[in-house]
């Protein structure tokens, strides 16, 4: 619990989000500290989805509040979350497939760059941003999920597997200071499923990743820190192990 | 409306390329075409020297579609017996007429197209026949800028207003200002002196509205409501109620698809206590007086440009007019007789014809390049005799205003027709011209 | 891979730019005229595709962008004796404002109700000009023949309705809209749009504030719109409301589709094929309406990428 | 303030008869438009035409029978049937084709416009033609007189409005018409035939257009521009009243129908057009649900 200390990069108090009758997310005080993987688990319907998606902006709270770096975010927009820094990847592959990939990597690319340049243009700061400086980049990240050379394919014909790398090089490359990666594994064969864990290792060395995921292996591989909802609260936390010997979690979870 | 000075054609160089470099490298793209083609000049355009038994093409602008399709459909048949009629007594010049119709859709975009279209491409000799005032205000400049004589059937006032230029005619439809300006002394002096006026909500509206009322002050009358009616509506009871209650005279006139139904809700407005009616014809041009609801138009009156029903008191030339384009004693097609007539329009479309047959006669016009003199000859023309060639009657024509008036008559409805209960005399519709076309250069 | 596509592109509407050119210099009259009248109205469904095109956005409005540029215009020149340049310039500030405002308003909706709101709008504006018509001419609109100008290029004088000072500004038009098109749909910012077009939602969660982007859009397309409007009116010599009415808003919608929505040279072959298919009917029966109902109908159950859509998706895979 | 009743009295109670009237034919005209989106999530802009195609089938029927009243039921028959079959025939051969997609429905209806109205033109000609009312009386109020036929229209387009409220409640075509309204996949999931339900409410739109061109026509007669001005004004209703709400097309029907006489009578015609179509489009951007709807995607 020495972590306790630390200050936390994302955090919410009371949030809930209702749906005519039905709480989603029932005053959910979460905490997430950087420098460690993250994962939020718990069974179908338990909101983990709408949590995430109150974080990344998708949603708005039915009340509550958001914290981010220890700003206030809950009044920002979706797209001002992304600039702040908090990138969602979709649980079901949602890249543009109908363009390549390059322009997939190159959307979320060029965001990045401008947001990088300083001073000011008479046409605008779009026209500071080089497409070879996009093009160098857009291989990078390609490079870095493993799929280089790909550039020139329509991301619609990808297989899979391939596209679920191609979403989480577009996540990279928008700049995350908190990427929520939203059941990554599912769908994938099972070495896919181990080159994902890898890269999402890589990756967590200088992001920080908030994890939603069913499957357990990855879960207890990858995170340092386990949340676990039920019924739109939550109901444990701790680290893997802790989780493994909660008799609660047992109970209403692991046990089937 | 505010009225321009015209003589503004002239101002030049407002965008002087050669000293203001304004649209940059464009500009000498432009330049050089303008200038390269001005070098070359396009081949066509200029009319091949047509051999004395070539046709003369005539263009006919026709409205077969759009909201002017039943005036047109009309037009299209006046016209085609007028040309058949003027083949039969060899021509003009002895040279055959050939009609070449397009349909515009009574619209003034495309309006300017078919002028276009029948100028260079089809090469027609004249441009004749619209009726609907906008499509004449859209496709009149193209005619000028092509430098084509058009002649127009559409009594507006366009022509006569100065707002077209020098290659307008109008030489066979009496305007509607002076139409006005001839019957509603008329209707003053033997109606009442108190007229609520119903005209559509479009300029066509607005002549009657302004020269009605100028009328009325000339002829010590009154106008004491004026109801605008949107060219759109298709339900008119509640514009009814807005008619005072001190009027003597309604004095209407709609055109459109809703005019039956214009008359027949005034009917139920009103019942058998209704103030006097004075209306144009336009309210019921192509429709059966005896049409269900419209009994209660018993007693009214209606202007005409030509009486729809035959009368012993017709012109031979009325008479001939009639047989050849097809109409009954009772304003029907000959073949069918639920078909009626726009009969005081179209007589526009044979007499025009008639008045370019004896412009091109007397100018000696060949080709082309007559048509500076003949438009000047037609410009020198002071008048039409009524005969076969102007079976509504004779007319004055005013070379200034390029324009054209004529007697106007006035019709009582009883035992289902029209029957004529005035003529007004030419003098009756004159006014100041107000504009001098010659003065234009050509 | 991008700068290839881009001078592939560049090459082949510069060629299509150079034929246009080359064949003012052969055309018969009445086509010389009436390939003047298509760039005008091409330039108009440039500036359409580039909403429907490439941000996905349809709108049954437009009409009233490319009246309001021609009514800036052509009021400017009646009442305030603006010159040709000074109308355009007039033209183009006036429909700026007003796209702008509309954008503000209309792009809070989407789909099918940013569809029937831009028609409502665009019904709006027509109906504004009839009730103003002591003002603006109503229906019957006014010709500017009277009131505009000559222009002179080396001392020499022509009307702006002379057929060549016409065909040559037509085609600059053209050019400029083809160009800007082309640059922006090669910038980051066309990528966005683009986008925005695929997957509007997907793009807001990219980080750009979506709103921003279609309202710069929607308020280019209008005002380029509105240029091409004004530009009707000064070589075309005449403004009425004909031109406000939503048949007007329903024409770039047709010539943008059967040309091919998303490709930036489409438009004027829709224009051009769909201009001289109602011209040819026209003189073959009296119903060309049927045939461009026809057309509607057919092309969007079989043929919905239109011509250059389906050219790019077989061979051109460059093109823009 | 009796003063003011007396003077401008008539006018309001005019106003308020007539824009009565013109709210049944209205909310008929609407319902269908409605209940197309609502169900098809489709607008149909040739929907108009099938007003007018209603009108002139009505006119086609007066003339074969040559008798006001048989003609009359003739047409209240023959013409929603006829007008329901190019409805099916459409949704068969073009709706379906294109999967309903929003914006090509559009685009492909109106095709369909274009193409019945240039039809029409060829077969009906270009005038306005007249049909004779079945039943035709004159009511004399003190200050004016009125149509009855008028009050019949009105009386029937009411029962038009209760027959389609008790299908929608009482009948299996309703309940699966309610069902794929609310979820087209949970909808096919329980075996509703949505094809076939398709096809059927695009008819019913179509019928219901077209009854109210059957009633209308001997108040004004058939021409084949008539379609715009209803299908515009029914845009109008179905946006203030909410997509795809029965309770709300008729309410907003009503508000319509006697605000737009109100103003037209106090003040000016064009005006009180203009004011509506603004009005629609700011109710469209602040309030997207209109009065009852769900929100438009």
């Amino acid at each position: 619990m020495d972590e306790m200390a630390a200050v936390e990069l994302l955090s919410t108090h009371g949030l809930t989000r209702q749906y005519g009758g039905l709480i989603a997310v029932n005053e959910v005080d979460f905490k997430l500290y950087p420098d460690r993987i993250h994962a939020i688990i718990g069974p179908n319907g338990a909101g983990k989805t709408t949590l995430v998606s109150l974080i990344c902006g998708r949603t708005a709270p039915s009340s509550g509040r958001i914290s981010f770096k220890g700003n206030d975010i809950t009044g920002l927009s979706s797209a001002k979350r992304v600039q702040a820094g908090i990138v969602y990847t979709f649980q079901v592959t949602s890249v543009f497939s109908n363009l390549s990939c390059y322009e997939n990597v190159a959307l979320s690319v060029q965001r990045n760059l401008r947001a990088q340049q300083k001073g000011t243009s008479l046409l605008g700061k779009w026209s500071m941003v080089s497409e070879a400086d996009i093009e160098q980049a857009v291989s990078k990240y390609l490079l870095e999920v493993g799929l280089e050379g790909v550039e020139a394919q329509i991301a619609g014909t990808l297989p899979y597997g391939h596209q679920k790398l191609l979403e989480v090089a577009m996540s990279l490359a928008a700049g995350p200071k908190l990427l929520i990666l939203d059941e990554p594994t599912q769908g994938l064969a099972e070495a896919e499923i181990e080159n994902l864990t890898q890269l999402i290792q890589e990756i967590s060395k200088s992001v920080n990743v908030l994890l939603i995921e069913h499957n357990m292996e990855v879960v207890f591989n990858l995170a340092d820190h386990v949340t676990v909802m039920d019924n739109g609260s939550i109901l444990a936390e701790g680290t893997p192990t802790e989780i493994e010997n909660n008799h609660a979690v047992q109970a209403s979870y692991l046990g089937n | 409306m505010v009225k321009k000075d015209l003589e503004k054609v002239d101002q030049a160089s407002e965008l002087n390329l050669s000293r203001r470099n304004v649209l940059g490298a464009g500009a000498l793209v432009a330049g050089a075409g303008i200038i390269g083609s001005q070098m070359i000049d396009p081949i066509a355009g200029i009319a091949h020297a047509a051999g004395s038994d070539a046709p003369i093409k005539i263009g006919f602008q026709a409205h077969r579609t759009g909201i002017g399709a039943l005036y047109g459909r009309w037009y299209e048949r006046t016209t085609n017996a007028a040309v058949k009629h003027i083949n039969s007594i060899g021509g003009i010049a002895g040279r055959p007429v050939e009609i070449i119709t397009e349909d515009d859709g009574t619209d003034p975009k495309r309006g300017a197209d078919v002028v276009e279209k029948l100028a260079t491409q089809h090469k027609v000799d004249f441009v004749f026949g619209t009726l609907f005032s906008h499509v004449v205000m859209g496709s009149a400049p193209r005619a000028g800028e092509l430098k084509i004589p058009y002649f127009v059937v559409s009594e507006g006032y366009h022509v006569a207003s100065g707002a077209l230029n020098r290659y307008v005619f109008q030489p066979c439809i009496t305007d509607v200002r002076a139409q006005i300006s001839a019957v509603s002394g008329w209707m003053f002096n033997n109606l009442g002196k108190n007229v609520t006026i119903i005209y559509p909500d479009y300029a066509f509206g607005y002549n009657h509205r302004d020269y009605a009322s100028a009328a009325a002050e000339k002829h010590g009358g009154k106008i004491v409501a004026k109801i605008a009616i949107p060219p759109t509506e298709s339900s008119y009871t509640r514009y009814f109620v807005k008619i005072p209650k001190n009027t003597d005279v309604i004095y209407h006139v709609m055109v459109g698809p809703g005019v039956l139904t214009f008359v027949r809700e005034l009917g139920e407005h009103f019942g058998p206590n209704h103030p006097q009616l004075f209306g144009f014809i336009d309210s019921l041009e192509g429709v059966n007086i005896s049409s269900p609801g419209l009994d209660f138009l018993d007693g009214s009156h209606f202007w005409e440009a030509m009486p729809r029903y035959a009368s012993a008191a017709d012109s031979a030339g009325s008479r001939f007019y009639r047989n050849a384009v097809g109409v009954d004693n009772s304003g029907a097609s000959k073949s069918d007789s639920k078909d009626i007539a726009a009969y005081s329009h179209m007589f526009g479309c044979w007499e025009t014809l008639f008045a370019i047959k004896e412009a091109v006669e007397q100018s000696g016009y060949k080709s082309k390049k007559d048509y500076a003199t003949l438009i000047e000859t037609m410009e020198g023309f002071t008048g039409f005799n009524e005969g076969i060639a102007h079976p509504q009657g004779a007319k004055a024509f005013s070379g200034k205003t390029h324009q054209c008036y004529g007697q106007q008559f006035v019709s009582k409805v009883g035992n289902g027709k029209l029957n004529v209960v005035h003529k007004t005399s030419i003098a009756d519709g004159m006014y100041e011209p107000e504009t001098d076309y010659t003065k234009q250069s050509l | 891979m991008r700068k290839k596509s881009l001078i592939y592109s560049l090459l082949f509407q510069g060629g299509i730019l150079l034929l246009l050119f080359i064949l003012q210099f052969i055309l018969p009259t009445y086509h010389h005229s009436s390939v003047s009248k298509i760039m005008v109205l091409a330039s108009y469904a440039v500036a359409y595709n580039f909403l429907l095109g490439y941000t996905g956005l349809m709108s049954l409005g437009h009409a009233m962008f490319f009246a309001a540029g021609m009514y800036a215009a052509g009021l400017g020149i009646y009442y305030l004796e603006l010159s040709a340049l000074g109308a355009l310039l007039f033209g183009a500030a006036f429909t700026l404002v007003i796209s702008l405002l509309f954008g503000l308003f209309a792009l809070r909706t989407s789909g099918v109700s940013f569809l029937i709101v831009t028609l409502m709008f665009g019904q709006t504006f027509y109906l504004s000009i009839l009730y103003f018509n002591e003002f603006t001419f109503g229906q019957d609109g006014f010709s500017l023949a009277k009131h505009l100008g000559k222009l002179v290029i080396f001392n020499k004088e022509y009307l702006y309705s002379n057929p060549d000072v016409r065909y040559n500004f037509a085609l600059i038009l053209l050019t400029a809209y083809l160009l800007i098109s082309t640059l922006i749909m090669f910038s980051p910012v066309g990528r966005i749009l683009i986008a925005i077009r695929e997957n509007e939602s997907r793009t807001q969660l990219l980080g750009y504030n979506v709103y921003y982007y279609k309202l710069f859009a929607l308020v280019l397309s209008g005002t380029f719109s509105g240029i091409a409007g004004a530009m009707h009116a000064l070589l075309f010599t005449y403004v009425g409301t004909t031109f406000a009415e939503i048949h007007h808003s329903i024409s770039p919608i047709l010539w943008t589709l059967l040309g091919g929505a998303g490709t930036v040279i489409g438009p004027l072959f829709g224009t051009g094929i769909m201009y001289y298919l109602v011209d040819i009917i026209s003189g073959i029966t009296s119903n060309y309406q049927l045939v461009v109902g026809a057309v509607l109908i057919l092309m969007i159950i079989w043929f919905p990428m239109g011509i250059m859509g389906t050219l790019r998706q077989k061979w051109m895979k460059w093109l823009p | 303030m009796s003063s003011w009743i007396n003077e401008n009295g008539p006018l309001l109670f005019l106003a308020l008869l007539d824009g009565t009237v013109t709210a049944f034919v209205l909310a008929l005209i609407a319902l269908g438009l409605s209940l197309v989106f609502g169900v098809m999530r489709i607008v149909n802009i040739a929907h108009g035409e099938f007003f007018m195609l209603g009108a002139v089938f009505s006119w086609f029927a007066f003339d074969l029978t040559d008798d006001p009243l048989w003609g009359f039921l003739l047409a209240l028959v023959l013409a929603p049937a006829l007008v329901g079959g190019i409805a099916v025939f459409s949704d068969r051969f073009i709706l379906r084709k294109i999967k309903y997609h929003p914006e090509s429905t559009i685009v492909a209806t109106i095709g369909l416009l274009y193409v019945i109205q240039s039809l029409t033109l060829i077969v009906f000609g270009p005038e306005a033609r007249a049909v004779e009312a079945p039943l035709y009386f004159r009511i004399q109020f003190p200050w004016f007189g009125y149509s009855g036929y008028k009050l019949i229209v009105a009386g029937m387009s009411a029962l038009g409005l209760l027959g389609v409220w008790l299908l929608m409640i009482r009948s299996k075509l309703g309940l699966y018409m309610r069902a794929t309204q609310q979820d087209l996949e949970i909808a096919k999931t329980y075996g509703v035939p949505t094809k076939k339900i398709y096809a059927a409410v695009f008819a019913l739109g179509g019928g219901l257009a077209a009854l109210a061109g059957v009633l209308v026509v001997p108040i004004r007669q058939a021409d084949h521009l008539m379609g715009l001005e209803p299908l515009l004004l029914s845009f109008i209703v179905v946006i203030i009243g909410g997509l795809g709400s029965i309770r709300g097309t008729i309410v907003a029907a009503f508000i319509i129908g006697i605000s737009d006489g109100i103003i037209s009578v106090f003040y000016e015609p064009t005006l009180a057009k203009m004011l509506a179509t603004l009005f629609v489009a700011m109710v469209l951007v602040l309030k997207p649900s209109g009065l009852y709807g769900e929100e438009v995607a």
